[in-house]
């Protein structure tokens, strides 16, 4: 059956709540399905006790889901747009990631925050932004970031089976996207990249809408004969550096490409990986692609100027040595 | 502050209308695909925006929320700027880089606007202590939701304006929603006012929708606050008739609801007033179509105006012209 | 709740006694450089430890703060494994990860403290939402500061405790200082109690040197909570007789002020009752030396406690086993 | 005059307050002089409304003083601890660091952030973090971090001076440290590197409390005949990548020291864009020494165990191909 990435959120979500009575939603406007709709409908089946409306209070949410969780909740926590994740990071941070560690190991927070990123429409620059880089730098945390429907739906549902705490990031230009679900799909674990293609000439790391972008990418390149092969990261962190290394290992040129500001951005941790561990595998220095450094503008001109897409992609392959032109 | 005259309340009447209009302009902008993002009308909140903002010089600054076209305009700023603003053109208040949920307007006071609910509120205050600090006599507003009040925020900044006696005014739209939630899913606090009360500051509910109680009741807040009795919490209770932002099917409130409300509608209200001390419906239908003219004008013109240049893009990142394109 | 005995009420006073002489031996241990970090000590807020938590199961829950000693001791967690943690030690509650103010012990109800100030109470409600969600009968208690009431996430908490009705108690421990600035300086607010108004939240300040004050309020407000009618903020005036952290020369405060509350301290005031409801003083040094001996025994076998071995240090950052050991 | 760093501070902030009346100080305590005594007596000389004492309120605060920065003041604001700059991150990072592009140049803010950062003594997990590089990913904001009181002196009040948002990150550890003061100290640039000590095998770059670090392990690595160049970033937003390609291009070996959690943290940026940079000059592979993927444990023994430190830079220049046993 087609879904869009937003009905097929929904249905791992009504799925899991099923299954699993611990798992609870909560989060501003949920109830009423949320401001992108992803939890409509599940408040009339599974009661609003367990799919509750929030006050516009990020921070306290962010805790009470914690503190369900320590307690034998599975909480499921829409924060609706990344940007808001800035009110709630003594908790995420300070508390949730923490909590096991400085517990010697008694407590354990099973808890997925889900929220919205990126960059699309003139959201401008408070309901833009992208920010896994912060979070892949916390301990404790499981950064996942799905670049299709089918992907968020698997991922989704092993991230609230998990009993860590997860920062699942959905990307509002994904949205809309379309896509068959099989029957039997598998659960995807954590912590696994795939392949989305194969190529032989250099290895595209991307995740969440960026795959999009590379996918675009790839075609353009075939057009003059460079074969790419692209791997979609799913999982932040972990990073799963095997299925780089297997890669770059073969094509011996990388080129990373997120939508997040280039400047500290997860890239940086990728190419430095792979700058210290493929030094000898790496025929050409490892190229970023990524936002320059600016806040997200609101007019669509400039905007369209500031994001990185699959152009952007393609300029930088063809500048390899023995790519090029 | 002098009574106003009558001529006073007919510009009143026509700020108003202006907002209204202004509104309508965006909707139908938006409703053509032509508003990036997605605009929040203060439709049906006029009242608040006028009447207060009629006590503010443009030394008194200005900081609202999401939803803060009306205020922006009750404060002076330019109807074209404006609009071109939430246009994104390149002559925009900010030059098309802050939009809808971030007119800035610094020559007359329009300090900001956040995108993030309540994020405007300890701005206001850290406002108003610049100016208690150089010993000038201006105040602060800040115009927010009643949502705003389930933000630590919002509290925080209570705290400490009362502790330091902060030349701001707290000014709190209480339009009975938060996007799709009403105030009694959010918060079982009926009156944003109550929560001035631990900290004793002065602190008013009065009916949003009507001018003359919004004019006087800000008169005596602001007045206080420049005798340095601040800060002041005065809840507006009104009602947003439009959506939450432009495309909102409001399936989380009935039709009833909004008819209800659109009766109490504050321009139609304040007509009613203005005929009853005599001015005749023909003046007030002039005071309206002028209002239309401008808007229309200021329409036209917005969307001629020419588009940010993209090599513009990473302009402005810093003051210091030595951070000038640093890429980190 | 049945009433206490008398004998119930000696086995509090030998908890407020075991709670003194406790901190007395971690300021030693500090002074001698034994404690790492900087502990925060509640001597002179006993009554309130002991008060509240003699009402609680090791079902209910508790979370404290930065000066939290007090409340796990109540709470019945064990002398020895808390004073390990707090040096540091294997056999620390925490294995000597969490350390003063970050001590859990699970399997007796204390699930969290921590040192950044009010981040305790939203953790709270959620645990009281858990036992709300899945029919649970206990509650849960969130020890706090009178300094936490400038943070927003109390008022946010607040709001929802409220608006969920959770089965969430809030202690205040208004000791009149936040570090080292008085309660006058940080809030203009007298009383944390009148905090609850605007939710309609129960409410009472109480003396917290007063155990007779503090257990019966307790009962009620447990009693409300046990009956659904949560959540509940009990506001307790005490003081702390020792500085904000062992080390602090608290030249903020006057040696008079010093001495006047160490007149009231509650463990002698509690004391000066038993003797006029007819105990022996011999029975009550007894038990004061008791409680002596308890607190020698944990210290000299925490402080011979094996130190946690360095090779153990990536342990447990994750619960799932695929996780462990990743490098990020 | 020698002062320790803590004095230093003092002494550039009374300094500062004496030249410009703008300048204002907030924070908790430090009217009372700070919790470190950063602000002892300031209050006394200049006034509690120049220094003011203000409630556990990180999220106004910082509220507080971008509105007074917009407005004329400069303040200075201390947040006690950076693992509390957690409550202050929509503020820092969705206001004051976007508030001049967003409001399209209308706007500055010249607003000072003091907070102090690192682990030392068993502060535990909650008040032991580096967590610089969050802020380097944000757009708008300087970030400095200095390494001695000389330095710390000089780079505060640039920063004071600047005029944009800087947040200006001082080590616990640091605070003892001891240094002359000559009268005449020509204020560092924002944004220029420096050359601690000259080498010519191996760049060590460093900052804040690394930078000690690094000097231990150059002394050792002197006892092996291995010449190490220290590189003390002092600014970390902007990035000196000029000084530091001067000096690759002459060692031809790198490591990058933090304390920070390696997985994300700045030295993954630094080695990134040396790698992409300074491709060709590379004799070796970027090494990064940082924190493993823990939170800071309490216990002194676990404490040491975890933090990078000299033994851990030196080991690491040994196993450099070319320089090894
Ligand atoms: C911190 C934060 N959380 C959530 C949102 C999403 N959001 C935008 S407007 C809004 C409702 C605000 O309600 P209110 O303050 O009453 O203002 P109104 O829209 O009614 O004018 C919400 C939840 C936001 N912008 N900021
Ligand atoms: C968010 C935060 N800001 C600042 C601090 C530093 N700090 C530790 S204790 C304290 C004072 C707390 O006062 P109060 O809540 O009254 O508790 P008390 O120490 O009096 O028991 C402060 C400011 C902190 N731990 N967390
Ligand atoms: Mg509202
Ligand atoms: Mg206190």
């Amino acid at each position: 059956m087609i879904h869009s990435f937003i009905d097929i959120l929904r249905r791992a979500l009504d799925e899991e709540m099923t299954r699993d009575a611990a798992v609870h939603l909560l989060g501003e406007d949920v109830a009423a399905g949320g401001a992108f709709g992803v939890t409509r409908g599940l408040a009339q089946k599974h009661g609003v006790t367990r799919v509750r409306n929030t006050p516009i209070s990020e921070a306290a949410i962010t805790g009470l889901a914690t503190g369900a969780a320590l307690c034998g909740l599975k909480p499921v926590l829409e924060i609706m747009f990344i940007d808001f994740a800035t009110l709630a990071m003594d908790c995420l941070v300070n508390q949730t990631a923490k909590y096991r560690y400085m517990s010697g190991g008694q407590l354990a927070v099973p808890l997925v925050v889900r929220t919205q990123a990126g960059a699309a429409g003139g959201a401008a620059a408070q309901h833009s932004q992208s920010l896994e880089a912060w979070f892949i730098h916390v301990p404790g945390l499981v950064v996942i970031a799905p670049a299709s429907p089918v992907e968020a739906y698997g991922l989704l549902k092993s991230a609230i089976r998990l009993g860590d705490p997860v920062l699942f990031i959905e990307h509002k230009r994904l949205y809309t996207m379309k896509e068959d679900l099989a029957d039997d799909i598998e659960l995807p674990p954590i912590g696994r990249a795939r392949i989305v293609r194969g190529g032989t000439d250099v290895t595209l790391i991307a995740y969440s809408g960026m795959v999009q972008s590379a996918l675009e990418a790839v075609q353009t390149l075939a057009d003059v004969g460079i074969s790419a092969e692209i791997i979609d990261l799913r999982t932040l962190l972990p990073l799963d550096m095997a299925t780089i290394a297997a890669s770059v290992s073969k094509t011996h040129r990388v080129l990373i490409a997120h939508e997040a500001v280039l400047n500290g951005g997860f890239g940086a941790e990728i190419a430095a990986r792979i700058g210290s561990e493929l030094f000898d595998e790496l025929d050409t220095p490892v190229v970023r692609v990524g936002c320059p450094f600016a806040p997200i503008p609101f007019a669509p001109d400039l905007e369209r100027a500031l994001l990185p897409g699959a152009q952007d992609i393609v300029r930088a392959v063809r500048l390899m040595p023995g790519l090029g032109e | 502050m002098p009574t106003p005259t009558l001529g006073d309340w007919q510009q009143m009447y026509r700020a108003m209308w202006r907002i209204r209009l202004f509104e309508d302009q965006v909707q139908r902008f938006a409703a053509a695909g032509e508003v990036p993002g997605f605009p929040h009308l203060s439709t049906g909140q006029e009242a608040v925006a006028v009447g207060v903002c009629a006590h503010l010089s443009h030394e008194d600054v200005l900081f609202t929320s999401h939803r803060g076209h009306g205020h922006v305009l009750a404060k002076g700023s330019d109807l074209q700027a404006t609009l071109a603003e939430i246009l994104g053109r390149q002559d925009g208040l900010c030059r098309g880089r802050g939009g809808s949920m971030h007119l800035v307007d610094a020559a007359n006071g329009v300090l900001g606007a956040t995108g993030v609910v309540a994020g405007n509120l300890s701005l206001a205050a850290g406002a108003a202590w610049a100016a208690q600090a150089q010993g000038r006599r201006n105040i602060s507003v800040a115009f927010f939701g009643d949502g705003a009040t389930g933000a630590g925020a919002f509290h925080e900044t209570l705290n400490l304006a009362a502790l330091w006696k902060l030349p701001v005014l707290f000014v709190c739209e209480n339009n009975g929603y938060a996007e799709f939630t009403s105030r009694e899913e959010h918060s079982n606090v009926t009156h944003v006012s109550s929560f001035a009360a631990p900290y004793a500051i002065a602190t008013k509910t009065i009916d949003g929708n009507d001018l003359l109680a919004v004019y006087a009741s800000a008169a005596e807040a602001i007045d206080l606050l420049r005798r340095d009795q601040g800060p002041y919490l005065l809840e507006c209770m009104t009602f947003r008739l439009a959506g939450h932002y432009v495309g909102d099917a409001q399936q989380y409130r009935s039709k009833e609801e909004l008819a209800a409300h659109r009766d109490k509608c504050p321009i139609e209200r304040f007509k009613r007033h203005l005929i009853e001390r005599g001015v005749a419906q023909q003046e007030l239908d002039a005071i309206g179509e002028l209002a239309r003219l401008e808007v229309q004008q200021a329409a036209d013109r917005a969307r001629a105006a020419p588009r940010p240049d993209a090599s513009t893009v990473l302009e402005d990142v810093y003051r210091s012209p030595a951070l000038d394109g640093i890429s980190g």
